[in-house]
This record gives C-alpha cells, sequence and structure tokens, in this order.
C-alpha cells in the first residue's frame, strides 16, 4: 500500500509544484515552483525504482537524470533572469511579454 | 519503521511544499522549499537509495543557497514585510493543479501495477554506477554535455561584459581592462 | 574493522568533539598570548572559557524586523551539522554509524553550514551580518569543488564511499603519501568551512564581526562553538581519510585516531594565526584555477593507479 | 492562203486594240488611222472573196477553230468591210473632237474584226469568242458617253438582253460536246445523237432570235439608239443584227433536220416582220422608227433561214444594210444638227439639208419595197420561197411589206413637208427638249458623201438581183435557187407596195393635225408592244425577288447564326469571367481570409504570459497522458 501511497506524496508535490508555477508572477517563485515539480518525480522514481523495478539501475539513472534536470533548469533559468534584468529590470514574467504572439 | 519514517517525510515535505506559496517572505519560502526537498531526499534514502538521497540533500541545500542569494537581487519584497498577493489567475491554477492531481492519484489506484521484478542489489550506489558507466554511458555522455553547455551558457548570459570588451576596440590594449578583478599577471 | 558504536556512542562522540573543540580553543588562547608576547596561562585561558556563562546569561539584543524563526533556525544548524558529521567519524575502530555513503553524508552536513550561517547572516536583518552571509556563500564556493574532488580522490582510492572501506583500503600505505595535494586542500577546507584563520572573512573585522555582528548571548555563543567544533570534526576526518584511521603499529587504534587528530588539530590552530585573511574572490580564483585541476588530476591519477592495481 | 484570212482578221483586231488603248493621245490622228485600217481591211475583204481562203488552227484538246470564206461569208465579209468604211468615213463628223475619238474608233475596229470572224467561222468556238466581242463591243459603243446614267441604263438593258439569249451558244455548244460533235464544227451539228440535237438547235435559234432583235427580245434596240449616229449605223441596222439571221441562214441544215425549228423559225420571223412594222409606224421619233424597221426587215431575213432560201436571205441582208446604214448616218447627223429626232420636229429636214435629204429619200424609196429598188427583188425572193413553203407564210409576208410601205412613207412625208417659217424656234425647243449634241453646225461634207454612196449602192443593188442578172449573184451565193420568183408574185407585191404608199401619203396629212388621242393599240404599239415591262415582270421582277429573298435569307439565316454565335462565344466568355471571378476568386480569397482567420485564432493562445503556457502546456500532457493510457 505504501507504493501506491508514496506515489500520490509524488502526485501531491507535483500538484503543489504546478500550482506554485501556475499562479506565481516572480520568475524566482515560478522556478521553486518547477523544482517541486521535479522532487515529485524524483519521489515517483524512487518509488518506482523501490516496488516495481529494484534490480534494474534505469529508475536510479532516471533520478540521476532527473537532479541534473533540476541543477540545469536553475542555472538557465536564473542565467536568463539576470540578463532580462539587467536588460529591463523585469522580474516578473506579465512583464516580459514579448514574446506574444 | 520505514513505513512510518515515510508518512514522517512525506508529511512534512507537503506541508513545506504548501509553506514554499503559502508565506511571504521569500527566504522563507525557500528555506521551506529546502525543507521539502530534503524530505524528497531522506523519502528516496528511506526508499534504499542511500546515495542519491544524501546527493540529493547535498545538491538541493547549495541549489537553495544560491536560490536565496538571487531571490534578494531579483525580488521586490524578498523579506515579505509589506505582504502583497504576487499571485494572478490563482484559481485557474488551483483548479488545474487540482485537477491533475486528481487524475494522477486516480492513476496511481486505477492502473494495476505489475508486480516487483527482482530484488534490490547489496550496493545500490555500486548498481547506479555501473549502470552509469556501462549501460547508460550514452546518458552519462549526454548529461556531461548538457552540463557544460550550461555552465557556458549561462555564464555568457549573465556577464554583463563580452569576452572581448577589456581588450579594447582594437583588442590589444594591454593589460586588459577588466571590470571584474584577479586573473594571472595582473 | 570498524562497525557502528553500540546507542551510547551517540553521546561519546559529541562529547569528545566537544572536548576537542574546548582544547582547541585553549590552544588557540596560548598561541595568541604568545604571539601576544605574553606567558600563556592557565589563566587566560580560564579568562576565554569564561566567555560561555557570560553569553548564557547575557541579555540577547534584540532588532526590529529580525527573521527569528530563520536566524534561531540558522544558529542552531552550525553546531548541529557539525555534530552530526562527527557521528559518521570512525574512532579507532568503532564509529557511531558506519553509513555505506558515510563520505558524502559528512558533505551534505558540511554545506548544511552554508544554509546555517546565510540564515544566521539573513536573519538579524542587518546590513553587516547579511554580507557577512554572503562572504561565507561566497566563500563556500571557493573552497566546496576542490574539498569535494580531495574527498572523492579518498573514496576513489578505497573504492567505496564508506569511511570503513576507506580506512581499511589504508592498511598499507595512508593516503596522505600519495594523495598530499588532497590531504592540503582537505585541511584548508576545514579552516574555510570553520571560517577561522585565514577564512575568517565573513567574520571579518572590517565587517564588525560579520555574521556575528549581530549575534549576541546564545546565538553568539552557539556559534562560536560551531566554529570550534567544525574545525575539530574537519580534523578528525582528515584522520581516516588520508591519515589511515585507527592504523597503527603499537597503540590501539582508537589511541591513534585520538593522537592523529590531536596532531592535525595543533596542526590547524598553529596555523590560524600564520596566514592572513583571505578575500573570497582571491581565494576562489585560487582554488578553481589551481586548486581545482591539481585535484582533477590527483583524482586522475589515484582511478589510474586502482586500475593498474585491479587489472594486474 | 490563209495568211490572208490571217491578215483580214489580224488588221482590224490590232488597229482596234491598238486604236483603243491609245484613248486620247492620238485624238487628232484617231479617225485617219480608223479609215486606213477600214479600207485596208475592205481591200483584204475582196481579196478573200476572190480567193477563198481557208484556215485552221489548233484550240483546245480535239478541237481546231476553223475559219473558211464560202461563197456566203465571202459575201457578207465585203458587205461588212464596205459597210464599215463607209460609216468610218462618217463619224468625224458625228464626234467633235473633243470626244474620245482613239476608244470610238478601237471599239468600231474591234467590232468589225469580230463580225469578220462571226461569218468566217466554222467551227463553234471562235464564233463564240466573236459573238461575246460583238455584244462587249455593242454594249460599250452603246455607253460611249459613259458619263451619262440614262445611256449607261440603255447600254445595260441591251448588253443584259443579248447577252441572256447568248447563252443559248453555249447550250448548244454543250450539247454538241454531249452529242458526240466533238470538233464542234458547224456543219457536224446535225450528227449530233438524239435529243442533243434538239437541244443544240434550241440553243442555237435562241441565241440567233436574241442576237438580230427577233420577237421576244426586240425591245432592247430601242434602247440601242441612244448610242451614237454611226454607232447605229453600223451595229444595229447592218451588221449585228444581221448576224442572227446570217447564222440561221448557214445552219439551215440543222433546222431541217431538227423538223420543228424552221416553221418555228419561219413564223417567227414572219410574225416579227408584221408586227415590229407596226410597230415602227406607231413610233414619232425617226431613230426608233428605224430601229423597229430594222426588226421587221431582219425578220424577213429570218423568214428566208426558215423556209431555206439562203440567197434570197442574204440579198435581202445586203440591201437592207446599205440602205438602213445610210437612212441612220442621215438621222444621226440631223440629230446632231438639227438636235432632234422627233418626226413633227424634222419637218422640212430635206430642204435643210438637199444632198443629206436626197440620199435619204432614196433610202426610205427603198425601204418601202417600191420596184425597181432592191428591197423589192429581195423581199420577192424570199415572198416566192415562203409562199412554196406555205400560202400563210406569203400572206404574213405581204402583209409586213405593205408595213414596211407605211412606215418608210410617214418618215418620208414629215421630212419633205416644207420648212416651217420659224425654224430657228425649233432648233432651240428641239435642242433643250433631247438634250442634243453641239447644237445648229450643219452636217459636213464627210457625212452626206456616204449616205449618198449608200443610198445608191442600196438602189442598184436591186438591179443586180433582177431575174435575168441574178444568175452570177446565185452562183456567188452558191446552191440553186428552187423558187424563182414568178413574174405575177413580183407584180403583186409591187402593187401591194404601191398602194400601201399612196394610202399613207393620203392619210397622213390628216392625221398630222387630228389631235393626238392614241387609241390603246397605239399606245401599245409605241410602247414596243410592252415587251420591255412583260420581260420586266416575268424575268426581272422574279428574278430581283429571288435575289432579295436570298438576301434575306442570307442576311437572316446565315449571318444571323454567325451573330447568335458570336453573341453566345460572348455571353459564355462572360460567363466563364464571372464565374471565374465569383466563383473561383472568391474560393482563393475565402481559403485565403479563412487561414488569416485561422492564423489570428492561432495566435490567440500564445499570450506571451509564462504561466498560461505552463497551463496550456499541462493541459496538453493530461490529455497526451490520458490518450495513451486510454487507447492502450
Amino acid at each position: 500500500m505504501t507504493f501506491e501511497l508514496v506515489l500520490v506524496l509524488a502526485a501531491g508535490l507535483f500538484s503543489v509544484g504546478l500550482f506554485g508555477a501556475l499562479s506565481q508572477q516572480s520568475i524566482v517563485m515560478i522556478m521553486m515552483g518547477i523544482e517541486l515539480m521535479i522532487g515529485g518525480v524524483i519521489v515517483a522514481a524512487a518509488d518506482f525504482w523501490h516496488f516495481l523495478a529494484p534490480a534494474a539501475a534505469d529508475g536510479q539513472v532516471v533520478i540521476v537524470v532527473a537532479v541534473v534536470a533540476m541543477a540545469v533548469e536553475m542555472a538557465m533559468g536564473f542565467a536568463v533572469t539576470t540578463a532580462l534584468y539587467r536588460a529591463r529590470q523585469v522580474d516578473t514574467t506579465d512583464m516580459a511579454r514579448e514574446l506574444k504572439g | 519503521m520505514e513505513a512510518v519514517s515515510l508518512w514522517g517525510l512525506g508529511v512534512v515535505a507537503l506541508a513545506c511544499a504548501v509553506a514554499v506559496f503559502a508565506c511571504d517572505s521569500m527566504a522563507r519560502a525557500t528555506f521551506a522549499l529546502l525543507g521539502s526537498l530534503v524530505c524528497v531526499g531522506g523519502v528516496v534514502f528511506v526508499l534504499g537509495l542511500p546515495y542519491l538521497g544524501v546527493v540529493t540533500v547535498l545538491m538541493m541545500v547549495m541549489e537553495m543557497v544560491v536560490m536565496a542569494v538571487f531571490m534578494v537581487a531579483y525580488m521586490m519584497n524578498p523579506a515579505g514585510l509589506m505582504p502583497m498577493s504576487m499571485l494572478h489567475n490563482k484559481r485557474g491554477a488551483l483548479g488545474i493543479s487540482a485537477a491533475v492531481f486528481a487524475s494522477l492519484t486516480g492513476a496511481v489506484f486505477l492502473v494495476d501495477w505489475p508486480q516487483r521484478r527482482g530484488s534490490p542489489p547489496r550496493d545500490t550506489t555500486f548498481q547506479v554506477g555501473k549502470a552509469l558507466m556501462g549501460g547508460q554511458m550514452l546518458t552519462m555522455v549526454v548529461l556531461g554535455f548538457v552540463l557544460l553547455a550550461t555552465m557556458v551558457a549561462a555564464t555568457v548570459l549573465a556577464l554583463h561584459r563580452g569576452r572581448y570588451d577589456r581588450l579594447g576596440d582594437d583588442l590589444d590594449r594591454c593589460p586588459a581592462r577588466d571590470p571584474a578583478g584577479g586573473g594571472v599577471g595582473r | 574493522m570498524v562497525e557502528a558504536g553500540r546507542w551510547w556512542t551517540v553521546l561519546l562522540a559529541p562529547a569528545l568533539l566537544l572536548a576537542g573543540a574546548l582544547l582547541a580553543v585553549a590552544a588557540d588562547t596560548c598561541a595568541a598570548a604568545q604571539h601576544a608576547g605574553r606567558r600563556p596561562s592557565l589563566g587566560a585561558v580560564g579568562r576565554r572559557l569564561l566567555e560561555v556563562p557570560r553569553l548564557l546569561t547575557a541579555q540577547p539584543r534584540t532588532l526590529p524586523a529580525a527573521d527569528r524563526l530563520l536566524w534561531r533556525l540558522g544558529v542552531l544548524i552550525v553546531p548541529a551539522a557539525a555534530v552530526l558529521s562527527v557521528l559518521v567519524v570512525p574512532f579507532g575502530h568503532r564509529g557511531v554509524a558506519d553509513l555505506s555513503v558515510g563520505l558524502v553524508w559528512f558533505n551534505a552536513m558540511e554545506v548544511l553550514t552554508w544554509a546555517g550561517l546565510w540564515l544566521a547572516g539573513w536573519g538579524p536583518n542587518s546590513v553587516f551580518s547579511l554580507v557577512g552571509g554572503y562572504r561565507f556563500v561566497a566563500q563556500g564556493l571557493a573552497y566546496e569543488l576542490p574539498l569535494m574532488f580531495a574527498l572523492i580522490s579518498a573514496a576513489t582510492g578505497a573504492q567505496s564511499l564508506r569511511l570503513a572501506d576507506i580506512v581499511a583500503a589504508q592498511q598499507g600505505l595512508w593516503f596522505v603519501v600519495w594523495m598530499p595535494v588532497g590531504f592540503l586542500v582537505h585541511l584548508a577546507g576545514v579552516l574555510a568551512f570553520a571560517f577561522l584563520g585565514p577564512f575568517a572573512y565573513p567574520a571579518g573585522h572590517d565587517l564588525a564581526g560579520g555574521v556575528l555582528a549581530e549575534a549576541s548571548g546564545v546565538d553568539r555563543l552557539l556559534l562560536q562553538a560551531g566554529r570550534w567544533l567544525w574545525l575539530t570534526a574537519g580534523a578528525a576526518m582528515a584522520v581516516p581519510l588520508f591519515l589511515g584511521g585507527g592504523n597503527g603499529p603499537v597503540l590501539p587504534a582508537w589511541a591513534w585516531s585520538l593522537l592523529k587528530t590531536l596532531a592535525v588539530l595543533g596542526l590547524l590552530v598553529y596555523g590560524l594565526r600564520r596566514v592572513p585573511v583571505v578575500r573570497a574572490d582571491r581565494y576562489v580564483e585560487l582554488a578553481w584555477v589551481v586548486l581545482l585541476p591539481l585535484t582533477l588530476v590527483q583524482v586522475l591519477a589515484v582511478a589510474l593507479v586502482v586500475l593498474v592495481r585491479q587489472g594486474g | 492562203m490563209s495568211a490572208l484570212l490571217w491578215a483580214l482578221i489580224a488588221l482590224p483586231l490590232g488597229a482596234g486594240a491598238a486604236l483603243l488603248l491609245s484613248g486620247r493621245r492620238w485624238n487628232a490622228l484617231a479617225p485617219g488611222l480608223g479609215l486606213a485600217a477600214a479600207a485596208g481591211t475592205f481591200g483584204l475583204a475582196v481579196a478573200s472573196a476572190v480567193f477563198r481562203p481557208e484556215a485552221s488552227a489548233p484550240l483546245f484538246a480535239g478541237v481546231r477553230a476553223g475559219l473558211r470564206v464560202d461563197g456566203l461569208s465571202a459575201v457578207l465579209v465585203v458587205a461588212v468591210a464596205a459597210v464599215t468604211t463607209a460609216v468610218l468615213v462618217a463619224s468625224p463628223g458625228e464626234l467633235g473632237p473633243r470626244e474620245n475619238r482613239g476608244r470610238f474608233f478601237g471599239l468600231m475596229l474591234l467590232f468589225a474584226g469580230a463580225m469578220t470572224v462571226t461569218v468566217t467561222a466554222t467551227t463553234l468556238p471562235p464564233l463564240l469568242m466573236a459573238w461575246e466581242v460583238m455584244g462587249a463591243t455593242s454594249w460599250a459603243l452603246i455607253g460611249f458617253w459613259w458619263h451619262r446614267p440614262d445611256r449607261v441604263r440603255a447600254a445595260d438593258t441591251a448588253f443584259v438582253t443579248t447577252r441572256a439569249a447568248d447563252l443559248g451558244l453555249y447550250l448548244a455548244a454543250g450539247a454538241a460536246m454531249a452529242g458526240g460533235v466533238g470538233s464542234l464544227d458547224l456543219t457536224a451539228l446535225t450528227g449530233a445523237q438524239g435529243g442533243w440535237r434538239h437541244v443544240a438547235c434550241a440553243g442555237l435559234v435562241v441565241a440567233a432570235l436574241g442576237k438580230s432583235a427577233q420577237l421576244p427580245f426586240s425591245f432592247w434596240l430601242s434602247h440601242a439608239m441612244r448610242g451614237p449616229g454611226p454607232v447605229s449605223a453600223l451595229l444595229h441596222s447592218a451588221t449585228m443584227v444581221a448576224a442572227g439571221a446570217y447564222l440561221l441562214l448557214r445552219l439551215h441544215p440543222l433546222l431541217v433536220a431538227t423538223g420543228w425549228a424552221a416553221p418555228l423559225v419561219a413564223w417567227t420571223g414572219g410574225v416579227t416582220a408584221l408586227a415590229l412594222g407596226v410597230v415602227a409606224v406607231a413610233q414619232r421619233a425617226l431613230k426608233q422608227l428605224l430601229a423597229a424597221s430594222t426588226s421587221s426587215q431582219v425578220g424577213f431575213m429570218v423568214l428566208a433561214a426558215g423556209v431555206g432560201d439562203p440567197s434570197g436571205g442574204t440579198l435581202q441582208l445586203l440591201a437592207h444594210a446599205a440602205a438602213k446604214s445610210a437612212l441612220f448616218l442621215a438621222a444621226g447627223a440631223w440629230l446632231t444638227s438639227l438636235g432632234t429626232e422627233q418626226l413633227p420636229a424634222l419637218r422640212g429636214a430635206v430642204r435643210r439639208h438637199p444632198l443629206l435629204g436626197a440620199g435619204f429619200v432614196a433610202g426610205a424609196l427603198a425601204l418601202a419595197g417600191l420596184p425597181p429598188l432592191s428591197l423589192w427583188v429581195a423581199k420577192d425572193e424570199v415572198l416566192a420561197a415562203a409562199r412554196a413553203q406555205s400560202p400563210g407564210l406569203y400572206a404574213l409576208g405581204l402583209a409586213a411589206a405593205a408595213v414596211a410601205a407605211g412606215y418608210s412613207v410617214k418618215a418620208l412625208w414629215y421630212v419633205t413637208r416644207p420648212l416651217p417659217h420659224d425654224h430657228d424656234h425649233d432648233h432651240d425647243h428641239g435642242q433643250e427638249q433631247d438634250g442634243g449634241r453641239r447644237g445648229a453646225r450643219g452636217p459636213t461634207r464627210s457625212v452626206s458623201t456616204p449616205v449618198v454612196v449608200l443610198a445608191a449602192a442600196a438602189v442598184f443593188l436591186g438591179v443586180a438581183a433582177l431575174p435575168g442578172l441574178s444568175g452570177p449573184l446565185r452562183g456567188v451565193l452558191g446552191g440553186g435557187q428552187q423558187h424563182a420568183p414568178n413574174p405575177w408574185e413580183m407584180a403583186l407585191s409591187a402593187a401591194v407596195a404601191l398602194a400601201a404608199a399612196g394610202a399613207a401619203w393620203w392619210w397622213l396629212p390628216r392625221s398630222a393635225h387630228a389631235p393626238r388621242t392614241a387609241s390603246a393599240g397605239k399606245r401599245w404599239a409605241a410602247d414596243w408592244l410592252s415587251m420591255e415591262r412583260a420581260a420586266r415582270a416575268v424575268l426581272v421582277r422574279p428574278a430581283f425577288a429571288l435575289a432579295r429573298a436570298l438576301a434575306a435569307f442570307d442576311d437572316r439565316a446565315v449571318d444571323g447564326a454567325v451573330h447568335h454565335l458570336a453573341r453566345g462565344g460572348l455571353t459564355l466568355a462572360r460567363g466563364a469571367a464571372r464565374a471565374d471571378d465569383h466563383g473561383l476568386d472568391g474560393a482563393v480569397r475565402a481559403v485565403a481570409a479563412g487561414c488569416r482567420r485561422l492564423g489570428a485564432w492561432a495566435r490567440r493562445p500564445q499570450t506571451g504570459l509564462l504561466h498560461q503556457y505552463y497551463a496550456q502546456a499541462v493541459v496538453g500532457f493530461t490529455l497526451l497522458l490520458s490518450i495513451v493510457l486510454l487507447v492502450r
């Protein structure tokens, strides 16, 4: 039963992260939301690994990839934000609409 | 023992996750996120992946500290002293995430998961290491290149000065007038 | 061989750590006195130790809009992390907890200090402490990568992250002999995350104490204790990693460990006064441009040696 | 020998052509040249009459162009040449120096050449060609003053009528070819098989009657009088009208061979003689009177051809040619000098021009058929032959002779009246009325001499033909004459002629002053038996009606179809264009507008707001996920 519960935990983390990403205006908060979503993925991966395929290392590879993705996402996110901020003092997504249709 | 710790960590993680978007102070939000992710590391640790768990904690701590730095740099109200709602489309987001959560939990309980196949090896760290260096070498290589590309791209994007500004218009100024200090021979 | 100690070792380890820290403070006071030309005397040491009751009874200053929760959290994390990091260190052949990823655990706890100090800096809502916090993060970015590669070289040498295995791998030859760079970088790292001596930049006097500027009362005590505890923990960690832990010809394992730890601690305290405070941006340049390649080469060399020895 | 014949033909034709082409350039020299050519032709004619040359040349495949001067044609060739020379002598008087004399003399010589060829031809093609040239020159000469519309209309009427008749010749030629007479030789025509012979004969008869202005076709002769004087003298008295009669005389064997042709021709000739005689009596204009008399005299020739008396016919032809050309020359001269041809206006013309008048009187007397003049003798020959054929014909002939005497005396009466006192007045009146030629210039001698010569010929020719002396003439003509006129016949005809003349002379002064209440018959006769109106009614109007109908049909049906086709094409094109504009372009524009709308609509999700992108992404992924899960 714990398998499903941990998955629910993962879904919960993912959903809260999603809510944060969708509702927050500040770029930093959105990135925090995304970090939470990836955290959810990591929990799910560990759960799958632990309860479904412990013999194979694929679950762990997914976690490694997720962790790397988290790191890359944060690095690139802050790089873009820095460039954008330096260009126009923009710190919320609402102000950065240039790519509008 | 394992179930109790999992429950504990799960609840704390969710609480911290909610706290991230509930509290006004951005510092508190950041460290709530840190707390949540440390619990995630704990869950992974408890699920029999000690190395990945501790590495996750290690990485999350460094990330959150760096995020705190950026948060102070780019947030209008990092300390949350003037509470203002930086939210928009709250109802929509809530709706969507609730829907997602419902569908995921639905999936979790409806899908008949296959039985566990095989048993965990004695040393899971060795398993992942062997896999990354063996069967999943391609993934490792790709990750390596992605990280390298990220380092270069992030640096280029973040730097205010170009790579050759310091060498002057004719690229021949010596010594180079570099805004950032340091560098051999200067 | 090192195996997990019984439950009471959980209490013994912090006690030993505390004792070590006190010895270090005493040594430091003597060194300071000698440095100042006075004869080191028990009185000076006593006076130094009287700081503890003074801070305990002092009225902590309150600041406007201070983030008390985060401040308290920060101040607590620093010593707690030090204590938690020691749990993994084997004393002689017995350690508190023999984790398979003991090395990574120590590193994780060491990184927690970043969070703790930044929070301690952010908490009081004062400029000097915040700048102090930033200074520690900058210094952390500087020393972290070489330190990590130093630890990795030790782990590669022992082909395991478990400290027991690392100690076992040093039966014949201590790692310090063929990983000198790793050992020195580790010592520098210890000083750095204890922000003492050359790395006292975050708590620098130019910032009126930096992180410690607004700390008063118990907070200040905890922070100060944390610094010296981390120094002792670092020294204790250096022993199993590079100095063969409990291995030694005559004395029992724990005796060797103790001796080696005290030796490293003495070396460190001696070094505190010798090197001027290094600014973080200068040290980050040294660290990233010189130390990092060196440690990478070090890890490469160790890996090649291991492959050769295993292959052959 | 044939060279002589070729020369006889070539001289007139060549000279005529040259003069015609020269036009006004040699206006002064034209009369001299023309006269010289005519004289040359006369000489050659006499030589060819003596030597009787023969010539032939290959013309078409299997058909030769044969010419031969035998007895009959020898006489005619000489006659034609003589009359042509006489008329050309008189012409300069008629035509002023400002006229286009080159063209006139050229045409006259051309006509003479054509007439010579006609009389000497032995095969049908040369006859046909000459026949056509004669028609054409007659048309050109009648319409000589072509800038006068009425004269041109007259020439056209004459030309169309004769041409219509000439078609008979073509019919004959066709029938001959079909009938197996490949060589188209005139004498061989009788050999055509079966029906083709009748067709050929019919064609020839029609052509001859048309050319000789016999009954159904004679109205064109009244129009022919619109031409210049000499033209009437040469063509419409001696030669052209005689050609038809000559043709019938030569083809008498063919007429007899078909059986029905001979009596038909004979009776046509007789009736024409009588009818046209009455018409002549009813005429008030001198030239119209002479024209009608020509038709009736030619009627006698046709009668002779019908009853098979070539010598009588030829004698009649010669005598009539001489007499009638003299009368026409005189009439033409009076027309130019007195400016009128109306008989009352010509009262006393003889006294005004005594020499010319004498010639006119002699010609008229000969025409009347009074003994011992030439026409009386010729007429007796013909009547004798006719009596041998059938008494009816004899009676018809006698009546015609009487009428002939009548109209001749009428002309004589008017002309010989004493000059009215105010003769100048008449001149002016006549001039306007007739639009006459250049006014009161008296006829020169050049006109009088030929008239006198011709008149003398008319008189003395009769003597030669008297029974005693007719031997050599009959020898020339060849073919013995079975019916020599016995004396009582000659006496009877003389008596009839004298009685008719006396009666006319007695009756004329009474009718001249009586009020001119013309009876219906008189008016009918005056109007040339309204043949023209009948022809117009029978042929012309239906032809025009048919033409109009055809034109209407063509306009409405053919043009209509074409117009409708074009209009249909246009409407089709307009329809296609409209369809293209609305249908095709409309569709294209609609598609384009649709794409633009879709594009705009597709851009709506790109709001630039990051969180909305996340929302879209999440919704998208959940959909995908659900699809994947549900589908599998």
